[in-house]
């Protein structure tokens, strides 16, 4: 099956004695989008730590289209095809927002060697940072000092930064956290977009836009994986109303 | 050859430094630049300036002239720096164009001053570093010495200790040249003699953690010691020996520097502490005497060993001068002079040796208060070999 | 070397590493809890070893002048935090290195102006001037071995004073998270003058104390700053426990160094430095770890 | 924007200008300085490299300068000059091939730690020459001749000749200045840029960093080890002093007072401080205690250097100056 990209097998993270995810398992699917759900605390992080290669895993291994990643550091999955974004704002505040999205771009063709080339002259480099500035509608603010934008449209760079990478999995930590309720729209519109081409895993606290958008929901409680299933399932599932979602929230 | 005087007007924006003013100067022959090259600043500041003392109580007691030359001073303070010493030279040879460049306690420092007075045939008196090479390998026409090389004083040391009887002899120093320079000549002497180096230690500059050495010492247990250290170094060193309980069982001798100018820091520990060097307290001649008046009156406090040898670095230039009667045009002249020169030294009367280094006596002392009285000569008119020295 | 010898010279290290505690401590205490990384420490070392020089002349003892000497180090150490290092804590450690480094050039010179060029010795104490004899040849000063006692009761009196008081308390809050401590209504502003009066404070006693054994001269302060740099880093920065250990693994590594391999022995400290780090690149005794 | 690149354009063909004519009207001593603050400008440029662009704060940046002056000493043959190009060529692989060792291993550490491994492996380097008999121990060594740049029979200058030298020394000094600005433009200056601003970014994005910080630790080692032969053959000196790390921390001021992440400001900043020294120790024995209190100054007052003060003093100006 080449559409799953990221498979987790029974992930298991310690620190010290403590279990911050025991054998959690999921998969990523091209074209499908997938919500990890879980209290604070439950592990999220952990979990999506270990699949972008910032922590590695203590037992457990992760295939990306059938490959053995486990080994690989962060650098090394970026390039392989998982991007990844941060639950607080991970961009270069004192770029330009081309800049930021350039940089990104440049990764995918580093050319290194070339010490006496100018960067700015590398088309493909630069066609690709301004199509992603134009994929989350940040064109506009290209000249822009990053740090100067609004909380709203760093997220936006944040995740255009990912899409300069290529990348076909996407880990997006919390991207609406923060957000007004229009930014937050619009993001879900764009979540939706990238969703056809590529596989996404979102962690969200926003439940209305998770159940709105996602085709799989994964829950996580004390570092152990609950549930997974669709969102209808999950509703239903009666020890996750138990656990986390609390029986107001549905009938609400 | 006219004086410029140069203004150093920077451009920050550009980092420009543009050459200024050219005055015309006062007449040459009237007056001799000299350039004192020392350390002003860091640890060997004091040396620099009882050396400064000197020169200067020289050419003050000639009505501040040397040779019937009016003198006047350029002075760079070389902070014992080698990495700055071939500019702080260039500043006195280039900059301030002196006649002769006087110079300096730190042997690399020294070096490199050398290197720079052979590149411009500037006239360059030693008043005090002992590197074996400035008389040596690297000795020229226009480089003298007026203190010592590291080999002579110790090479002195060791008919000193055969006659005592010792035979077995452990050496201490710091890795250095200086250190080694000196140990080596201490070497030389004693085994010439038959007498035996069961180690040679070392440590590295300026380390003063001497206890792992004491105990080594004790466990070598030879029949004397013998080390080369100066300043700080040399009194922890005294210090230490003494507290360890060695100073009684295996005695400690050393070049001289061991105890010039640290006795008293080291509060009595080198009590007895018998060294050989080129100057000693108490010498029975009148020239040293008036020296040591002289020195007390101009400065309020005594003369030491590195005051002597800047006021006969003074001598010796005087002696260049008259031998040319004030034309100090006549380079090879007054090269000529100097090296036929007799220095009437407060340490008693030297000669100069074809490779520019004192011929002296150097004498046994032994330490007493504050003060290191001479014992005997230990060693007449000792020349330093010269080893490499080919005169142009 | 034989068994005797083993012995004396595992001495000799234990009792140079307590003294290198000793100058470290201070380091490392600034370090840890403030962030600061102040090169001007062995400077404050050298004026120690002045001040036990100047006191000891002035009131005849070298016990007066450590009573006299450490609450004076600590009021100019709280004058130089309010008037100098308040303005680092936001800086980099880059500026503070510069920083420190320009007070370094400021203090060398003002020792130069103020007493001059000259080394001098300070005479110990009576009742610790003397020696115990190991075998025939070799003794063991007393003064030495009063050192180590010193510092060893100054190792365990941090300890208390970190783990057990209430200011301890507060020193290992302020280390942690700055503004949480401000949030619980502790002063950090007070916390950070009594932490750096302390360090300045320690650094001083090492100097008084080191002063009887040593010279007293221009530039005493340079070795001892690298050294000390050395064994905190070791350590692992901010830990008082892994100051200790790395100034005992530096004292054994100069004294074996300088025995077993003579060739080497200049850069056998740093050679054990880099060792460790390649190893641990945090020290041996990481905070918090 | 234009208007300002224009300008700064045009100051610097008037400082270049002004660099090539100085010879003419210097005295020698003043062209000499000169020709030392080229060549701790380059030395300047390279570590800024690693501090102002890579955020790589080195204490251990002489050992490249001071490896190479000593290779040119050591291949040189005793009574000869050696061949220009060869013993450049061979100092400068010499330096890189060490910096690459040491930041192999030095490059797993961070912050303070980072400070100190790199003061560590200085002092190494220090202790070999210092107590080895290798490179004429704590004495140094002489470089007796200026080497040669022939090129087969043909020799297009001579460095024996001090202002050919200096121009020898300024076009290096040009070379690099325009060498670095465009490294510093090209995809592996901005990723070192990038890893300045924030290392863990960069490594998410998919730039294997290390590698990055090792290649800009060989390069400004290996343009540390240039300015080294400069040095070398310009004062025909070496001692194991050059490569202590006071004069690490020598560099490092350089790059700080003339204003980090800029090469002109490395190079002002060399000029400045030699310039300070200079002024200082005519005034006074006690030039140190001046010269701390710039350090003091610029550290407390003027974060950014001397390159940031046009833009401070036009802002005072803007902001209708102090009084107002």
């Amino acid at each position: 099956m080449s559409d799953q990209l990221l498979v987790a097998d029974k992930l298991t993270r310690r620190f010290g004695g403590l279990s911050a995810n025991e054998a959690v398992s999921l998969t990523l699917t091209r074209g499908r989008l997938h919500a990890l759900l879980g209290p604070n605390g439950a592990g999220k992080s952990t979990c999506i730590n270990m699949l972008s290669g910032d922590l590695p895993p203590s037992e457990g291994r992760i295939y990306y289209q059938g490959r053995d990643i486990t080994a690989l550091d962060a650098p090394q999955r970026s390039r392989v095809g998982i991007g990844r974004s941060y639950q607080r704002t991970n961009i270069f505040p004192g770029f330009t927002v081309l800049e930021n999205c350039r940089l990104a771009a440049q990764s995918r063709h580093q050319r290194a060697w070339r010490l006496f080339a100018n960067a700015l002259g590398l088309r493909d480099t630069l066609d690709k940072a301004h199509a992603v500035m134009a994929e989350v509608g940040l064109e506009a603010q290209a000249n822009r000092i990053a740090g100067t934008l609004s909380h709203g449209e760093q997220r936006q760079l944040e995740i255009a930064m990912v899409l300069a990478t290529d990348a076909d999995v996407l880990l997006l930590d919390e991207p609406l956290a923060g957000m007004g309720s229009e930014e937050a729209s619009r993001m879900v519109g764009l979540l939706d977009t990238l969703r056809r081409s590529r596989a996404i895993l979102l962690v969200e606290h926003d439940m209305d836009a998770v159940f709105a958008v996602a085709d799989e929901i994964t829950v996580l409680v004390n570092g152990q994986l609950l549930a997974t299933g669709t969102p209808a399932q999950i509703r239903s599932n009666h020890e996750v109303q138990q656990a986390y979602l609390g029986e107001e929230a549905f009938h609400a | 050859m006219n004086n410029r005087i140069h203004k150093l007007t920077v451009a920050l924006a550009g980092a420009v430094a543009l050459g200024g003013a050219t005055l015309p100067a006062a007449h040459a022959a009237e007056k001799i630049k000299v350039g004192l090259m020392l350390p002003a600043t860091g640890t060997y500041a004091k040396l620099g300036t009882a050396i400064t003392n000197g020169f200067k109580l020289y050419v003050d007691e000639n009505g501040g002239k040397i040779g019937g030359l009016d003198v006047e001073y350029a002075v760079v303070d070389d902070e014992s720096d080698p990495a700055k010493a071939t500019e702080n030279a260039n500043k006195l040879v280039k900059r301030d164009e002196v006649d002769v460049l006087v110079g300096t306690v730190h042997s690399g420092v020294a070096m490199a001053m050398a290197k720079v007075a052979r590149g411009t045939k500037t006239l360059m008196i030693v008043p005090n570093a002992g590197a074996d090479e400035l008389t040596g390998p690297l000795c020229a026409p226009n480089v003298f010495r007026t203190s010592f090389s590291n080999w002579q004083p110790s090479y002195a040391m060791g008919p000193v200790l055969l006659e005592k009887g010792i035979k077995k002899v452990v050496t201490l120093t710091w890795k250095y040249s200086a250190g080694l320079q000196a140990i080596d000549g201490f070497k030389e002497s004693f085994t010439a003699g038959g007498g035996q180096i069961v180690k040679e230690l070392t440590l590295p500059f300026p380390n003063t953690e001497f206890q792992p050495y004491l105990t080594e010492i004790a466990a070598l247990k030879p029949d004397a010691v013998f080390v080369f250290f100066a300043g700080g170094g040399a009194v922890k060193l005294v210090k230490d020996y003494a507290a360890a309980g060695l100073k009684d069982s295996i005695p400690l001798y050393g070049s001289g520097f061991l105890t010039d100018g640290t006795l008293a820091a080291m509060g009595g520990a080198g009590e007895g502490l018998e060294t050989t060097l080129q100057y000693a307290d108490g010498l029975d001649n009148a020239r040293d005497q008036a020296f040591r008046g002289g020195y007390a009156k101009a400065y309020g406090s005594a003369p030491d060993v590195y005051a002597v040898q800047g006021y006969d670095a003074a001598q010796l230039l005087a002696a260049g001068v008259s031998a040319v009667k004030g034309k100090i045009e006549d380079r090879k002249g007054m090269i000529t002079g100097m090296e036929a020169a007799k220095i009437d030294s407060p340490r008693g009367a030297f000669s100069i040796s074809a490779a520019h280094n004192p011929v002296q006596d150097i004498y046994l002392r032994k330490a007493q208060g504050e003060l290191n009285p001479a014992v005997k000569v230990a060693a007449k008119a000792l020349a330093d070999p010269a080893r490499g020295c080919r005169m142009q | 070397m034989d068994i005797f010898s083993f012995l004396v010279q595992t001495l000799n290290a234990v009792q140079y590493g307590l003294l290198l505690f000793l100058v470290a401590s201070g380091l490392t205490l600034v370090f840890g809890i403030m962030g600061i990384i102040n090169l001007a420490h062995g400077s404050f070392y050298m004026a120690g070893a002045y001040l036990a020089f100047g006191l000891t002349s002035a009131t005849g003892s070298l016990v007066w002048a450590i009573v006299l000497g450490v609450p004076l180090a600590m009021l100019v150490g709280a004058a130089l935090e309010a008037l100098l290092f308040v303005h680092l804590y936001k800086r980099d450690h880059l500026e503070q290195v510069l920083l420190t480094y320009g007070l370094i050039l400021i203090f060398e010179e003002l020792r130069s102006l103020i007493v001059g060029n000259d080394v001098h010795g300070v005479a110990m104490p009576d009742f610790l001037a003397g020696s115990i004899p190991l075998n025939d040849t070799l003794s063991y000063p007393v003064y030495r071995l009063a050192i180590s006692a010193v510092c060893v009761v100054l190792a365990i009196g941090l300890y208390f004073l970190i783990q057990r008081t209430r200011l301890g308390m507060m020193i290992r809050a302020g280390s942690h998270d700055r503004d949480m401590v401000q949030a619980l209504g502790i002063n950090i502003t007070v916390i950070y003058r009594v932490v750096f009066a302390l360090g300045v404070a320690m650094a001083a006693l090492a100097g008084m104390l080191a002063a009887p054994i040593s010279s007293v001269g221009p530039n005493m302060g340079g070795q001892v700053l690298i050294l000390s740099f050395v064994v905190v880093v070791i350590g692992g920065i901010g830990s008082v426990w892994g100051a200790l250990l790395g100034a005992l693994l530096i004292g054994f590594a100069d004294t074996f160094g300088k025995v077993i391999l003579p060739e080497f022995a200049g850069a056998m400290v740093y050679l054990v430095m880099a060792a460790v780090l390649l190893w641990r690149p945090e020290g041996l005794l990481k905070k918090g770890a | 924007m234009t208007i300002k690149t224009h300008t700064a354009g045009i100051a610097q063909a008037v400082v270049l200008a002004a660099l090539a004519a100085y010879p003419l009207v210097g005295s020698e001593f003043y062209v000499e300085m000169v020709a030392k603050v080229l060549v701790l400008g380059i030395f300047a440029m390279s570590l800024d490299l690693l501090v102002g662009f890579t955020g790589l704060v080195s204490l251990g940046h002489s050992a490249y300068f001071g490896v190479a002056a000593y290779a040119v000493a050591l291949i040189a043959p005793e009574f000869a000059p050696a061949n220009l190009w060869f013993v450049l060529g061979a100092a400068v692989l010499i330096s890189a091939a060490v910096a690459l060792g040491i930041g192999l291993l030095v490059l797993r550490t961070r912050g303070i730690y980072f400070i100190m491994v790199t003061l560590a492996f200085t002092q190494m380097a220090f202790f070999l020459f210092h107590d080895t008999a290798l490179g004429g121990g704590s004495d140094g060594i002489y470089l007796n001749f200026r080497p040669e740049p022939r090129i087969g029979g043909w020799m297009p200058f001579d460095l024996a000749e001090g202002s050919q030298l200096y121009y020898f020394i300024l076009a290096v000094a040009v070379l690099v200045f325009v060498g670095i600005k465009r490294v510093l433009r090209s995809p592996f200056g901005r990723v070192l840029v990038g890893i300045k601003s924030n290392e863990h970014r960069m490594r998410s994005l998919g730039y294997s960093t290390f590698n990055y910080k090792l290649g800009a630790f060989v390069l400004a080692g290996a343009l540390a080890g240039l300015a080294g032969v400069l040095y070398a053959v310009l004062f025909g000196f070496v001692t194991p002093e050059l490569l202590s790390w006071h004069e690490s921390g020598h560099v490092l001021m350089m790059v700080i007072l003339g204003g980090m992440g800029s090469p002109v400001g490395a190079v002002l900043g060399a000029g400045a401080m030699v310039a300070l020294e200079e002024a200082f120790s005519l005034l006074t024995t006690h030039w140190q205690l001046l010269m701390g209190g710039v350090i003091l100054a610029v550290v407390l007052f003027l974060p950014g250097g001397l390159i940031a003060l046009p833009g401070r003093m036009r802002q005072l100006i803007k902001s209708g100056g102090p009084h107002e």
